[in-house]
């Protein structure tokens, strides 16, 4: 028989496991941070943005029930934006072969927090902008106009030669993205996120997501709410294609293209709509993979034969896995749950809460 | 610019647009019915273009004899896709199915590169195609005299179904209403079946006709004319077959003749389809010749 | 219940994620072992263009399988034609495999995404086909076996002006593909130069890379009449645009670059593309010298077809870190690195190499034209 | 008496169809009215209209003394007027209390940093909107289904907690569609005496859709009767049962 435990105790329970937790999580860190190699490093950093760009797509998709497809956009101008403000004049110069950068743009040089912030800030004004234009749509008709909408970023990028050195895109960015901003921004983030979901907003978005007429007829501003939401998310989106600049050092719009969204999509799926426990695993674990499965587009030793190498094979099954969870296991990974201490008790880990006290049930 | 130009530019757009109107099609009747935008369309349209290409170049039999197998196996190809990927989610939320839809749209190019090669293939283009022809200083491709009729004569064809068949009366109901159809007992299933079937063979047809006009595969190719079909279905009206042929001529005259009279913006010719999409949803959700459908409250 | 289920399933994915990880890098630390490793996208858009440049490393090192009594062994990662994944690749051979020097990637883009992981781990990379003059400027660990976009956008000029006596030329470039808006560039900076005209340049189009209809372009072209259209570009387009263009009744002279060297050129091209000239690497039906004749050789013997230039170069970038470890005498990155620096007059299949101060090839320029539905060898144009 | 609601002349098309033909209603503060008629009269519509989820093709709503034809749904909550569905509509996979506490957003009048932030000023009016909340399930009897998942309850349960959270907005006005339905006699005449207490309560006007008749008879002050979109009579329980008209629209109905 597990010990039965008042509400006050679990309480105090939670909060002593959570700064436990959290100690160790940091000390995990550390200990990484010294002790892996740069490979293992660098798919730990990819980890973290990937778990900012998945939480931020949740949020607009799995919290407030938008089905936005322009995230790669957003990723773009974030990228661009931080890269541009972050670049020294002379790594400019040298990357702006064909045509000079404006002269502007050319003596900026900022610290990169506050490249990075104004990265997002930017990306979340023109999430703004568009949630404006076209957050009154329903949902596919949203789905295919922000599709556009971020392949017309991606087209600006391209063209806008004295800006973003169109199509030769950006190099030798300096190596900001350390493990500690990769994670720190990942985890203040995270906790950005937890805290807005749990708080009357986050209740707000998901009545938008479960009804919108109701959340309407409740005083809810829907249109107002749900660009509030998307412009949360497209910043989000610009804070992580600005770490994704400083980790690749190098940029260049063809990789913002709308294909991108749907990587970041599948690991949502796979996570589960509306779970941030749900995205931050499956970021860690489809990222991971992605390196780990590496093997099948190589040279195959099946024990009876051996094949020449498949290249392709790999993404064959991340697309058969995300077919198999939306036909299967619509709910994904951990559905619309998230991951708590009590749910740990109830799987016999930890002791279990108490009956409520107060009103008296049974 | 002056006027022979400008009737090659419009002949250009025309043939152009009239490839367009051809996929858009099928969507539209996709769309209609279930009111699904199949992401995978486009790449349904690829299968039929390397089905086409393997029928003539590796099985060596002729070229029409090869197009006829290509439009058969794609349509059962598409009839499949919809058992498999959409029809055990059709009574869930519309983002479960959309994200079907991308799945299987990633699913099949991912297996296409496996399968086909990442490499591009050239098409082979029968004699019979390669002709061109100079009418009044204005030169037209043979391939590009041959769309439009084509374009023309399946959609009087499907026009025929929808209006004045028994199927094609069953197919509207469903699209009005698929509780009301189910309870006039009408299969559903068979509708929606039939329904990708036509799409498919369109789509087929549409991958041929492209790959006639640009002899190209590569497994990735379907995805933008995907993209710009739906819009021109869109921009047409949803479900509407006529809405679908305009909205495909006006995609194709905005793309060619922007790049015709404003040649500096070039580089921005694939934002103008999805600006377009984005005005016209705006402006007329319902597309230029579809009709309103609120929700019920 | 289902909840247990979840958690545990999750728990069973991260745990084998990770130990997949840790055990993937199973990579030989046998002393008796150099590990070249081949950095190129065998998927996505660049796939074909990374397979040709791995074949030809293939073969040189089923041909050359040894240096300094040790064993050869290729480590071949895809970049997918992906940035992220290219960052990712390249580490992985960086830090896991450790190899001792790496070949690739088709692609500049692609290599730019390597290029600081090698300079960081101190590992040698030698770019095949990548020509633009990012990749190696500024990167001391960056070298490549094959001529930069400012020369071929020079020499093409030149050609068109001496040799076809171009007056009036267009452009038609595609603007998202670095590679072509460089071509284009130098072509037009040289051609007005040697004309003296400024306004030799009539027109300039620009498309999209993966657009299949140029008629608009070309038709606004077509009013200047232009004598030559300078069209650098990927093949497909490329073929498609020519193809289109004689469609349109356009009769002018296409120049190219290298990434026309490809049999596809001709098979999307048909008869469209006879008589379009373009620069590049390497000629198969002449060979220039003893390697190329080998290589010619065995390529055909292995792969029953024509090899493509870039083939040729993966060939040669072999060869040259194979010289560069004998003449070190040590297959330590550092000293392949530094043999690398000092390659002089190197006889390789597409020509000789001699490295530069700024570890760029000087070589030679091949023209090449298509007759009767093949690459025909035409003139070589030196620095 | 002054009134609380007035609709001066309000119709509606869809199309060329009309759903509603002048409907002129007059609802005075603290009264309890019934809007009653056959299916597809357009009683609903009329709430609708109302309540902003359509516009009126022409007339004019006035509340409170303030025009609000037109106005988006969330406005005119905000004014006071709430509502629930005929076809329930709750947040599914939001808690019962959660289904509460949303309907408070409104009046909170938390900025998302303070929100977000974890202010003390926010954790205060956190505190007080879920005392508000547990108080109002207390009041529908649904405490200890707060941390239920609001679909799993009972259909009468999710009617209860309909009005739970239409009483959390805080309104002057309720509308009511169809409260009943789905309920046993029993739970009706509950129903009844709950919406009386209500009424009282929170100082509420209702007005409400039903065909339960011995339930609308028993609270209803006055009612208006509906049919394809006209009304064709409105009075006292006692003038409408003796109309003929009505008697009429009704024959072969029920």
């Amino acid at each position: 028989m597990n010990t039965l435990l008042t509400q006050n105790d679990t309480q105090r329970r939670d909060r002593m496991l959570t700064l436990g937790a959290a100690v160790i999580g940091l000390g995990l860190l550390f200990a990484f941070d010294s002790m892996f190699d740069r490979f293992t490093m660098q798919i730990f950093k990819l980890c973290a943005i990937n778990v900012i760009l998945a939480l931020s797509l949740n949020l607009i998709n799995g919290f407030t029930g938008l089905f936005s497809l322009g995230h790669a956009g957003f990723m773009a101008v974030g990228a661009y934006t931080c890269a541009i403000l972050s670049m020294s004049p002379e790594q400019k110069e040298a990357n702006f072969v064909l045509q000079p950068i404006m002269p502007v743009l050319l003596n900026v040089q900022m610290p990169f927090l506050p490249s990075l912030l104004i990265g997002g800030l930017l990306a979340g004004f023109i999430g703004w902008v568009l949630g404006v234009v076209t957050l009154r749509l329903r949902d596919d008709y949203l789905a295919i106009a922000t599709l556009g909408f971020s392949e017309i970023i991606r087209v600006v990028l391209t063209n806008a030669q004295t800006i973003t050195n169109g199509s030769l895109g950006l190099k030798g960015l300096p190596r900001f993205t350390t493990m500690w901003w990769a994670w720190g921004s990942a985890i203040v983030i995270t906790l950005f996120l937890v805290l807005l979901i749990k708080s009357t907003y986050g209740r707000a978005f998901k009545s938008i997501r479960d009804n919108e007429i109701a959340a309407e007829a409740m005083g809810i501003d829907v249109l107002n709410m749900k660009v509030l939401s998307f412009t949360i998310s497209s910043a989000l989106a610009g804070i992580a294609g600005g770490l994704l600049a400083h980790y690749l050092t190098t940029i260049d719009p063809k990789q913002f293209i709308f294909l991108k969204t749907f990587d970041i999509l599948l690991i949502v799926v796979l996570g589960g709509i509306g779970s941030i426990t749900g995205s931050i695993v499956s970021a860690i674990v489809v990222t991971v993979l992605m390196e780990a499965l590496r093997f099948l587009d190589g040279p195959l030793n099946l024990g009876f034969m051996v094949t020449n190498g498949i290249p392709g094979l790999r993404m064959v099954f991340f697309s058969a896995l995300l077919m198999i969870v939306v036909i299967f296991r619509q709910q994904g990974l951990m559905g619309t749950a998230e991951f708590s201490w009590n749910s740990l008790a109830r799987i016999g880990l930890l002791p279990k809460r108490g009956q409520k006290s107060g009103k008296g049930v049974e | 610019m002056d006027f022979q130009t400008f009737l090659q530019q419009f002949v250009n757009a025309l043939s152009l647009g009239s490839l367009y109107a051809l996929i858009a099609i099928g969507y539209t009747m996709v769309y209609g019915i279930l009111r699904l935008i199949n992401f995978a369309h486009g790449d349904v349209f690829m299968v039929g273009g390397y089905l086409a290409f393997f029928g003539i170049s590796s099985f060596l039999i002729p070229w029409w004899l090869a197009f006829a197998l290509a439009i058969v196996l794609t349509t059962a190809f598409g009839v499949g896709l919809e058992r498999v990927a959409y029809r055990p989610l059709r009574d869930s939320p519309r983002i479960s199915i959309m994200i079907s839809a991308i799945g299987a749209s990633f699913l099949i190019e991912n297996l296409a590169i496996v399968l086909f090669d990442a490499r591009p293939k050239a098409f082979p283009v029968a004699e019979f195609f390669a002709k061109n022809y100079v009418i009044g200083g204005v030169y037209v491709a043979g391939i590009s005299l041959l769309i439009p009729i084509v374009t023309a004569v399946l959609l009087a064809v499907l026009l025929w179904i929808v209006n004045r068949t028994k199927t094609g009366m069953a197919m509207r109901a469903v699209s009005t209403d698929i509780d009301a159809a189910r309870l006039m007992a009408i299969d559903v299933n068979r509708i929606v079946s039939i329904t990708f079937a036509i799409g498919s063979a369109l789509a087929a047809i549409g991958g041929i006709m492209w790959a006639l006009k640009y002899p190209r595969l590569e497994p990735l190719m379907g995805i933008m004319p995907g993209l710009k079909c739906f819009i021109a279905a869109v921009v047409g009206g949803i479900g509407s077959i006529a809405g679908a042929v305009l909205g495909g001529l006006l995609l194709g005259m905005v793309e060619l003749m922007t790049v015709a009279f404003l040649p500096e913006l070039t580089g921005y010719k694939d934002a103008f389809a999805f600006i377009l999409l984005i005005v016209v949803l705006l402006v007329k959700p319902t597309g230029l010749l579809g009709k309103n459908q609120g929700e019920k409250v | 219940m289902k909840k247990r289920f979840s958690l545990l399933t999750l728990a069973a994915m991260m745990a084998a994620g990770i130990s997949l990880v840790g055990c993937s890098g199973s990579g030989s630390t046998d002393k008796n072992v150099i590990k070249i490793g081949v950095f190129q996208p065998l998927t996505g858009a660049n796939g074909a263009g990374g397979a040709a440049e791995y074949e030809g490393t293939k073969l040189a090192n089923k041909l050359f399988p040894e240096v300094l009594g040790k064993k050869i062994q290729l480590v071949v990662v895809d970049n997918k034609s992906d940035k992220v994944e290219a960052a990712n690749a390249a580490t992985v051979l960086a830090q896991k495999e450790k190899v001792n020097a790496v070949i690739g990637s088709w692609g500049s883009s692609l290599s730019m995404s390597g290029g600081p992981i090698f300079a960081e781990a101190k590992i040698p990379a030698v770019a095949v086909s990548a020509t633009n003059p990012n990749v190696t400027k500024g990167n001391e660990f960056y070298f490549r076996v094959c001529f930069l976009d400012p020369f071929q956008g020079t020499v093409g000029a030149a050609y068109a002006f001496n040799t076809l006596k171009a007056k009036k030329v267009a452009i038609i470039r595609e603007v998202s593909n670095d590679y072509s808006v460089g071509l284009a560039k130098f072509f037009v900076d040289e051609f007005v130069k040697l004309s003296g005209n400024k306004n030799a340049i009539v027109a300039t189009a620009d498309y999209n890379t993966g657009d299949q209809d140029f008629s608009a372009q070309l038709t606004n072209l077509k009013q200047f009449e232009p004598d030559v259209i300078f069209a650098p570009g990927n093949y497909t387009e490329s073929a498609l645009i020519i193809k289109q263009a004689r469609a349109l009744g356009i009769k002018a002279q296409f120049i190219g670059g290298d990434t026309w060297d490809e049999s596809s050129f001709l098979t999307v091209g048909g008869s469209a593309v006879e008589g379009a000239v373009f620069s590049t690497f390497f000629a198969n039906d002449k060979p220039i010298n003893k390697t190329s004749e080998a290589f010619l050789k065995a390529y055909r013997e292995e792969f029953k077809k024509e090899p493509a230039a870039g083939s040729a170069l993966g060939y040669d970038a072999y060869l040259v870190i194979l010289d560069a470890i004998k003449r070190a005498n040590s297959a330590e990155p550092q000293k392949i690195r530094d043999a690398l620096a000092k390659t002089k007059g190197f006889e390789g299949s597409a020509g000789e190499i001699t490295i530069n101060a700024e570890r760029n090839a000087d070589k030679a320029a091949v023209f090449k034209t298509v007759k009767d539905g093949k690459f025909v060898f035409l003139t070589t144009v030196k620095p | 008496m002054s009134s609380l609601l007035q609709t001066i002349d309000v119709n509606k098309k869809f199309g060329g169809l009309s759903a509603v033909t002048s409907l002129n209603m007059d609802v005075g503060a603290g009264d309890i009215i019934g809007l009653i008629g056959p299916n597809g009269a357009g009683k609903t519509t009329s709430f609708n209209l109302i309540t902003g989820v359509y516009t009126p093709t022409s007339g004019k709503v006035i509340f409170n003394g303030q025009d609000i034809t037109g106005m988006k749904p969330h406005a005119i909550t905000h004014l006071g007027v709430a509502r629930t569905f005929q076809n329930i509509r709750l947040f599914k996979e939001m808690s019962v209390l959660e289904n509460v506490l949303v309907a408070q957003h409104m009046r909170m009048g938390a900025n998302i940093f303070e929100a977000t932030l974890r202010l003390p000023s926010y954790l205060k009016k956190e505190k007080h909107v879920h005392e508000r909340a547990y108080a109002l399930l207390e009041e529908v009897d649904l405490v200890e289904h707060a941390h239920a998942k609001a679909t799993s309850l009972s259909y009468g349960k999710q009617r209860r907690l309909e009005i739970a959270r239409a009483l959390a907005t805080e309104p002057k006005l309720l509308f009511l569609d169809e409260p009943a339905a789905g309920m046993n006699p029993q739970e009706s005449v509950e129903l009844m005496d709950f919406i009386l207490k209500i009424r009282d309560q929170f100082n509420l006007t209702i007005v409400l859709i039903e065909h339960h008749m011995q339930l609308v008879m028993g609270v209803c002050k006055r009612m208006y009767v509906l049919d394809y979109g006209v009304t064709i009579a409105h009075g006292t329980p006692e003038e409408i049962q003796k109309d003929p008209k009505v008697i009429e629209a009704y024959l072969g109905v029920e």
